[in-house]
């Protein structure tokens, strides 16, 4: 038997802020640089990647944000059982890596997906993040790619102050006990 | 006995309510709303500390940031003390306690004071003209300089404090709550402007707020009173932040400004616990309005540093804010309007006013008019040419002015006095504007350095500005703040102003004296004792320029920054040199404006925070295990595995022998893992490393050698084909992000045509390595139904696996020369899989080891370290890897290089064994090698870049570069340690199964 | 701290990015028919340019994308920016 | 000659209250032609002014200054100067400048305040470890005075560092070299100009050059803010200027210049009486006589001539100072500036001919010129004077680039496993 085993197994609340990691939920980075690859997406999941910077795509299973001109990061709303899961990881690189399309890659456990939920998510992030929230804030399924405290993460506005936080596994330990140490605060 | 000098009517200062604090032992009382100054005041102590250089007696001589002399240590904890804080900046709060800088024994009697009496000798820069014999006495002379030198003392013990940052993005950004910053929020805030409004002072009102003066009007009101309106109805905005308590820093360009918020510093000790003492904002505005005001100038006459001698509009404040008399028989020297209204609040409140001495010739303005209405007498065309009294100025002397103003005339009168306050006139506070980048521009009717042009989004208004009337700020600001918000109307359009205008002028930097130059004692720089006569000194011995008179004098050094002294420095200098001031230009105002706390700018990136932490998927089995760790980069490594307290040399003998007696298994998790897909993979492979890789078959390993361009060994690793278009690098753990990024940057820039995707995959794996002659038994229990046979599963082949049902790659690679094998599994089954695996290995002994027992065993087998056993230097060919480079290839990063006259040369260093005559003998590591052992000068010709003690060869064996070391092989080598010489032998650089046979055992 | 505008991404503070140096130096596409001279003027030498600087900038932790950059060295002013293959827009 | 400076000169002009001290150097207007002219009014170009006229008798020549003397980096850096360089060719020309140093202050008449309390470098990590004692071994067989000091011998020699095995990167030792230590930068600069000026040399400020005049492939002189100057030798020494005067004569040089910011602390009693540098965690600290302490910062990585860098490498080597010093942190950064420093490729110094007669360079000193002032100075004089570099400098010419001779200071890039 293989145990699963997550980074940080926790959930914290403090004032006007709730953080919380969620655990396998499948993650897969997608790049691509022509029509074909974006249309051959479209078909297989029923979601277009944005071709627009800095915004997502998704419907209620699965999430596709923008990185980069040619390079997206999908990930499920719900976990998965990797026991008895891989099919989407093998459709996706079958239909697209296997006939040239672009570059399907499993990073689920790349990445470690910590929610953000209360009024104050921002006064956390902006105590170690020099990205302007002003209108990120307020636009629903915005995404961005920045520094958390010297940190790189990418962080999805899943809805009014309801941000997914994703950060590289072996940074994930620092990075919570830096955000825990940072709501102290606030 | 100190008496009270308080009286009972100001507004600001809750004499209800009596705090107690600590002067220099003593116990004093003050109330809330005062700061340190205006407490020692109320309580008439003027002298407060000892100056920079002769020790001369200095007391409170501003109301702010500006302060020169009252400097003072704060409270005696070790940890919590700080040194140079400045009395009129701090706010009393109970509990303080502060002390006299620079003065032993006490502040009353200095032994330094003596520097007063050789003061002749040691003009300015005194220094560089002396000390110098005998040469070796220097260190002993500048033991003496440098404890007389320094002012307060540093903390001697950690802080306990915590600090903060905050990042702020904003649409208008205004320094400075005076009334033109105070107009301008309102009118930013009414357009839904997301705005921010800083202020140092605990409140927001500037000296508008306790301006109750008949001459001064807004609306037939006090401007004060309408000011205090104006300050309420800001509280009604959203989109507004109102911070006071808060420093602009600096002013850095792209509207990147740094602000340093107090949170704790005016709280009683009680109050401060576990609180953010101080946090720095990191502010970006898409505009900036700055509004810090003007400060009040002295005056530069002889001896014009006594304790008692006050800038006038200080005194002013002082009266009417914090309800203090500076004194009791007071007299004020000016050359300007501005001390009228100090001379009027001071006898509204019944202080004894015996005169204002005033330069000029006369002045027909409405406050001059209303002063002399109140009985107040003026000594037109005066000037004060001296003062007495030691600790305390006890009288002046004044004379007449000259015509020209160039000499005094007449007899000398004398004037008894507790306190004389003056004002050389006004300087705009241009501090921030001149960090942003801003030029300025010089104004000759009133002296003063004024914005100019500047490429950032700023305004510069009110006083800072050059409006130093009440109509022209309220008009002038109300203007440029609408062309710069793009408004057609504001608030402040048709305001009633009446206000007093200067109409008379006048200013002369150095007043005259009876006495010759040399005679006095006129300073410009109160902290650092330069005076007027060491400018001159410098000029004379032709140190023209500003920077250099600075630099020589130390003008405008000190904890102040020459706030105070800059202008009549730069007046003397131009007067001196007889250049136009405009010409001259001013010394350039570096940030921070004010001093600012390490801590602060630190934030909480200590400890813990000082630096990111990254550990691995198994990292919590190490810890169980009391393993120590090593720092790799950001990475903490399982160094090596001590048990029942073995030394580290007893762990890594043991762990490494168990390796190859049995198994052993390391945590490899932190090596760099590229994901590269894509038509032209094969190809791209082919750019980045040495060898060729065109025909590596699906399933198979193989190492590479990737170089910089300049030809230098930069990484390597293990690359494995997935599948016809897939692969996966493996990377140094310290390289891996440098050579992502590298990679990237070759991708986009200078071959956009190959069709290649790489992805970071280094955290989505957890890396388990089985190594030993037990390693395939020990995998066959954990993957049963995987084929380990040579013929199925080769050296330096791979297979896809299932463990448990969860997909994993096994590849078949060695870093040690045993059998081994690494296991890539998503991380989250990491831990797991490796309690697995070493479940399954019990009964052979597995081995968990760390970095240092994998770095003997590779010794062992030759296989090099990049950055331990090259160093930038090192090409292939000096690794005597010529294998590694195709022959074929017509290029790759680095390869260019591989040919200049000096990479092609023969007898460069190359990497080499060497084995020790003594085999218990261990080479330190960075051990030089020389060809002859005495001879001298001795020749470098090699250095140890590895070196360990063999559990398996039972001796020691280094790896080396050494000069033409391939055609050495054989030879005897020396090693000169410090104390002895270590007789050597060069060997091959594979010390351990050169045939391999280990690999298929 | 610079205030840069991601061709891709948009307005991003300098500490996402990290400089690359002067822009448009080609690696030669023959590498071996250089002459020591010529390998070391691609290697090594640079124009250092106090002015107009055209030079390679990466938004190193957004995009991960490389793009050039139009900078005054005398004052740090950017006047622009392009992408990776684009012609440098009028200085 | 300049007339004496000493305790008697100090206590005869007080009586005349120091009104006839004569000037430490002369203001002329540049004559029309002179035998040499160095580009550079820094502490390199008026040591090499110095040296050419003290040692090789060129007494008509002319340093030209853009601002004023001493204004770029010799008054912008941190005053370290040691010798205990890895490489032999490095080894030699820094020591060769500590030599000077030790007697520099009586040669000059000048007090330059040299004080030798001994430089320190950390290790933080193994490779660091490794990479200090082959530094120190190499000093060691170069006769440079150099030992390895054990974590707690480090502790003894500075008792303020937090050596915790706890922090995150604990120093594990470090080396020491006693004859290094700090000097005073603006009197390096004064002091030589004192003595060159002296010998006839004249100092020339706010003089910039605009071009430089060839015929052929040798020079004829200086287009400059005051005119044409003719002269046949030219050595510039322009630091973070010289690809400016460079690409003049369209030459490229190895260069780029970045700013290196550093600062000051207020003034406080003596703390720490040695420097400490640590490049791991990157802080370097040491306290001036005036009692602040003096700290460098590192570089930016892009191009600049603005004196101006960015604030997150101020606060980098402000955090790691407080990782090593927890003390300071209630200390207040008085003073932040920067300066631009010419680095090259392999972090060493270039002291070379050029392809054109009677071109010579002095550059590429990145961030550790000042140190090498006196010693860079006297070899430059020597290049210029014979055309020929001095065997101290030969290896540090332009060709090193192309044969890929590199003087690598660098040491070890990132560790690896």
């Amino acid at each position: 038997m293989l145990n699963y085993n997550s980074p940080i197994m926790d959930a914290k609340n403090y004032s006007g802020i709730k953080i919380s990691v969620t655990e396998s939920v499948i993650k897969i980075n997608l790049r691509g640089k022509n029509r074909d690859f974006i249309t051959k997406i479209g078909k297989e999941l029923s979601i277009i990647p944005p071709t627009d910077p800095n915004i997502s795509s998704g419907n209620e299973k699965l999430n596709i944000l923008w990185l980069g001109p040619d390079e997206w990061l999908l990930y499920s709303n719900d976990k998965i059982d990797f026991k008895n899961n891989n099919s989407l990881e093998d459709r996706l690189f079958d239909q697209i890596s296997k006939v040239k399309l672009g570059s399907v890659t499993n990073v689920t456990d790349h990445w470690v997906m910590i929610n953000l939920k209360g009024d104050n998510v921002f006064e956390l992030l902006s105590s170690g993040c020099p990205f302007n929230f002003n209108d990120f804030k307020n636009s629903k399924g915005a995404v961005t790619q920045t520094l958390l405290n010297h940190i790189d993460v990418i962080i999805h506005n899943k809805n009014i102050n309801d941000l997914n936080l994703f950060v590289r596994r072996s940074f994930s330990i620092h990075l919570w006990s830096w955000m825990n140490d940072s709501a102290r605060f606030i | 006995m100190s008496k009270n000098l308080r009286i009972t009517n100001s507004k600001f200062i809750d004499q209800t309510s009596r705090i107690s604090f600590k002067f220099d032992g003593k116990t004093l009382y003050g109330f809330k709303g005062d700061t340190l100054a205006s407490a020692l005041l109320a309580n008439d102590i003027h002298l407060v500390g000892r100056s920079f250089k002769y020790h001369r007696p200095r007391g409170i001589m501003t109301c702010g940031s500006e302060e020169p002399n009252a400097i003072v240590q704060l409270g005696n904890d070790s940890s919590m003390t700080e040194p140079n804080t400045r009395a009129t900046e701090i706010e009393l709060y109970e509990g303080l306690e502060a002390s006299s800088q620079n003065c032993w024994p006490s502040v009353n009697f200095d032994i330094g004071a003596i520097n007063n009496f050789f003061s002749p000798f040691i003009p300015a820069a005194f220094y560089y003209k002396t000390f110098m014999w005998p040469a070796s006495f220097w260190e002993k002379y500048e033991y003496f300089i440098r404890k007389s030198a320094g002012l307060g003392k540093s903390p001697t013990k950690p802080d306990k404090d915590i600090y903060d940052h905050k990042y702020l993005h904003c649409d208008v950004l205004i320094i400075g709550g005076g009334i033109s910053g105070i107009i301008a929020a309102k009118t930013a805030a009414q357009n839904n402007l997301n705005t921010v409004l800083l202020d140092d002072k605990n409140n927001l009102g500037g000296t508008t707020l306790f301006q109750n003066n008949e001459c001064f009007k807004i609306n037939n009101t006090y401007s004060s009173e309408w000011l205090k309106k104006e300050i309420e109805s800001l509280n009604s905005f959203k989109n507004l932040t109102i911070k006071t308590r808060t420093t602009l820093a600096a002013y850095h360009s792209y509207n990147y400004l740094l602000a340093r918020e107090n949170l704790t510093d005016h709280l009683s000790l009680i109050e401060k616990k576990d609180k953010i003492r101080q946090r720095l904002w990191k502010i970006r505005a898409k505009k900036v309005i700055i509004a810090t005001g003007a400060m009040e100038r002295p005056l530069i006459f002889n001896n014009n540093d006594r304790p008692g001698v006050i800038l006038s509009s200080s005194i002013k404040k002082y009266i009417d804010y914090y309800g203090v008399k500076c004194g009791q028989k007071i007299s004020l020297f000016t050359n300007n309007d501005t001390t009228y209204e100090t001379a009027i609040s001071l006898n509204k409140s019944g202080v004894t006013i015996n005169s204002v001495i005033d330069i000029r010739d006369k002045s027909n303005s409405s406050i001059v008019k209303e002063a002399e209405k109140l009985g107040i007498k003026v000594h037109w065309k005066h000037t004060v040419v001296n003062t007495n009294g030691y600790k305390r100025i006890s009288s002046i002397e004044l004379m007449k002015l000259s015509d020209d103003g160039a000499g005094v005339v007449g007899n000398k009168s004398k004037e008894e006095c507790d306190c004389l306050g003056i004002s050389g006139g006004w300087t705009p506070r241009v501090h921030l504007f001149t960090q942003s980048g801003g030029k300025l521009k010089f104004r000759d009717k009133d002296n003063i350095f004024l914005p100019d042009k500047s490429e950032s989004e700023q305004i510069s208004i009110g006083s800072c500005n050059g409006d130093f009337e009440l109509d022209d700020i309220i008009k002038n600001s109300n203007k440029s703040i609408k062309e710069f918000l793009n408004l057609n109307s504001s608030d402040y359009e048709n305001l009633e102003i009446n206000c007093s205008k200067e109409t008379d002028k006048k200013n002369i930097w150095l007043l005259p004296s009876n006495k010759p130059l040399g005679k006095t004692k006129p300073f410009l720089d109160f902290q650092n004792d330069s005076t007027a006569k060491d400018v001159k000194l410098a000029l004379r011995e032709g140190f023209k320029s500003i920077e250099h008179v600075k630099r020589y004098t130390t003008t405008g050094m000190g904890t102040d920054q020459g706030k105070l002294s800059n202008m009549h420095a730069l007046g003397i200098i131009a007067e001196t040199a007889g250049v136009k001031m405009g010409e001259l230009g001013t010394t350039t105002f570096r940030p921070p404006y004010t001093p600012l706390t390490f801590g602060t700018i630190v934030g909480r990136n200590v400890g813990e925070f000082f630096d990111i932490t990254r550990r691995t998927p198994i990292h919590d089995w190490h810890v169980e295990k009391k393993a120590e760790f090593e720092n790799v980069g950001q990475w903490k490594r399982a160094w090596y595995y001590p048990i029942n307290n073995e030394s580290m040399h007893e762990a890594v003998q043991r762990e490494a022998k168990a390796a190859r007696d049995s198994a052993g298994i390391l945590d490899a998790s932190t090596l760099g893992k590229i994901d590269i897909q894509g038509s032209d993979a094969s190809e791209f492979l082919n750019r980045v490393y040495t060898n060729a890789w065109s025909k590596l078959e699906i399933g198979k390993c193989r190492y590479g050698l990737m170089l910089n361009e300049d030809g230098m060994v930069y990484d390597d690793g293990v690359t494995t084909r997935l599948d016809e278009n897939h692969y996966i690098m493996t990377t140094t753990t310290g390289g891996a992000s440098n050579v992502l990024s590298k990679l990237e940057d070759y991708l986009q820039t200078e071959w956009p045509e190959l069709d290649v995707y790489l992805t970071s995959v280094t955290d989505n794996y957890a890396t388990v390595s089985i190594c030993g002659p037990n390693s395939k038994k020990i995998l066959s229990r954990v993957i049963p139904d995987l084929d380990l046979s040579d013929k199925e599963f080769s050296h330096m082949s791979f297979k896809n696996a299932l463990i448990d049902n969860i997909k994993c790659r096994v590849m078949r690679i060695s870093f040690t020369g045993e059998h081994s094998y690494e296991i890539n599994i998503q991380s989250s089954y990491g831990k797991s899989l490796w309690e697995k695996c070493f479940e399954a290995g019990k009964e052979f002994n597995i081995t968990p080891y760390g970095t240092e027992t994998m770095h003997l065993l590779r010794a062992e087998k030759g296989f090099i370290i990049t950055g331990q056993d090259t160093d930038g230097t090192i090409t292939p060919v000096d690794l005597q890897m010529d294998w590694i480079i195709s022959k074929k290839k017509y290029d790759f990063i680095g390869k260019r290089s591989l040919y200049r006259s000096d990479t092609i040369r023969e007898d460069r260093k190359q990497l080499v064994g060497l084995v020790t005559d003594d085999p218990k003998e261990v080479l330190e590591e960075g051990a030089q090698i020389v060809s002859e052992a005495n001879k001298k000068p001795i020749e470098m010709v090699g250095h140890v870049t590895s070196s360990y003690f063999s559990p398996n060869l039972n001796k020691s064996i280094a790896l080396a570069v050494l000069k033409n070391g391939k055609k050495l092989k054989g030879q005897k080598m020396f090693v000169p340690m410090k104390n002895k010489t270590i007789n050597v032998t060069i060997t091959d650089t594979v010390f351990l199964d050169k045939e391999n046979k280990r690999l298929n055992a | 701290m610079f205030l840069i505008n991601c061709p891709y991404c948009g307005e991003r503070d300098q500490s996402e990015f990290s400089a690359g140096g002067e822009a448009h130096i080609v690696r030669p596409k023959q590498p071996t028919e250089l002459s020591d001279d010529q390998w070391a003027e691609f290697l090594f030498m640079r124009k250092n340019i106090k002015g107009v600087q055209l030079e390679r900038w990466n938004h190193a932790h957004g995009c991960r994308k490389w793009f050039n950059m139009v900078r005054n060295t005398s004052d740090d002013k950017i006047h622009a920016v392009y992408k990776m293959g684009e012609k440098p827009p009028i200085k | 000659m300049k007339n004496k400076y000493s305790i008697f000169s100090l206590i005869k002009n007080a009586f005349s209250h120091h009104e006839n001290w004569q000037r430490v150097w002369r203001d002329p207007e540049p004559k029309k032609e002179y035998d040499a002219i160095i580009i550079g009014g820094g502490g390199h170009g008026l040591a090499t002014a110095y040296y050419l006229a003290k040692k090789h008798n060129l007494t008509n020549i002319a340093v030209v200054e853009k601002g004023w003397i001493g204004g770029g980096n010799t008054g912008r850096n941190t005053t370290i100067i040691r010798s205990n360089y890895l490489w032999d060719a490095s080894a030699g020309l820094y020591d060769h400048a500590l030599k000077i140093w030790e007697g520099l202050s009586q040669e000059l008449n000048y007090n330059v305040m040299f004080s030798q309390r001994g430089v320190m470098n950390l290790a933080h990590n193994l490779q660091d470890v490794r990479d200090l004692k082959r530094r120190t071994h190499a000093n060691r067989l170069n006769n440079i005075d150099a030992v390895w000091l054990n974590t707690e011998e480090v502790k003894k020699f500075c008792p303020i560092i937090n050596t915790s095995p706890d922090i995150r990167y604990p120093v594990l030792g470090g080396t020491l070299q006693r004859r290094a230590g700090t000097a005073r930068h603006d009197a390096v600069a004064w002091g030589y100009a004192r003595g060159a000026d002296g010998m006839g040399v004249d100092i020339i400020q706010n003089c910039e050059v605009k071009g430089i005049k060839r015929n052929g492939d040798s020079v004829e002189g200086v287009e400059t803010t005051k005119g044409f100057i003719k002269t046949k030798k030219i050595g510039v020494v322009a630091a973070g200027h010289s690809s400016v005067i460079a690409n003049m004569v369209d030459i490229k040089l190895p260069l780029e210049s970045k700013p290196l910011q550093a600062l000051v602390s207020e003034p406080v009693k003596p703390i720490i009486d040695t420097v400490v540098m640590s490049n791991a965690v990157h802080a370097y600290v040491s306290q001036s006589d005036k009692g602040e302490l003096v700290i460098g910062a590192g570089t930016d990585a892009y191009v600049s001539y603005t004196q101006r860098g960015s604030h997150d490498v101020v606060e980098g080597t402000l955090k790691a100072i407080l990782e090593l010093y927890p003390i300071f942190s209630r200390m207040k950064m008085l003073r932040q500036w920067g300066g631009i420093v010419d680095i090259c490729p392999d972090a060493s110094p270039i002291i070379s001919k050029t392809h054109i007669k009677g071109l010579y360079f002095n550059c590429g000193w990145g961030t550790g010129g000042f140190k090498a002032t006196p010693g860079s100075g006297d070899l430059f004089a020597h290049t210029i004077a014979n055309d020929e570099p001095h065997k101290l400098n030969a290896d540090f010419n332009i060709n090193r680039f192309i044969s890929g001779d590199l003087v690598d200071e660098h040491g070890a890039a990132a560790v690896a496993h």
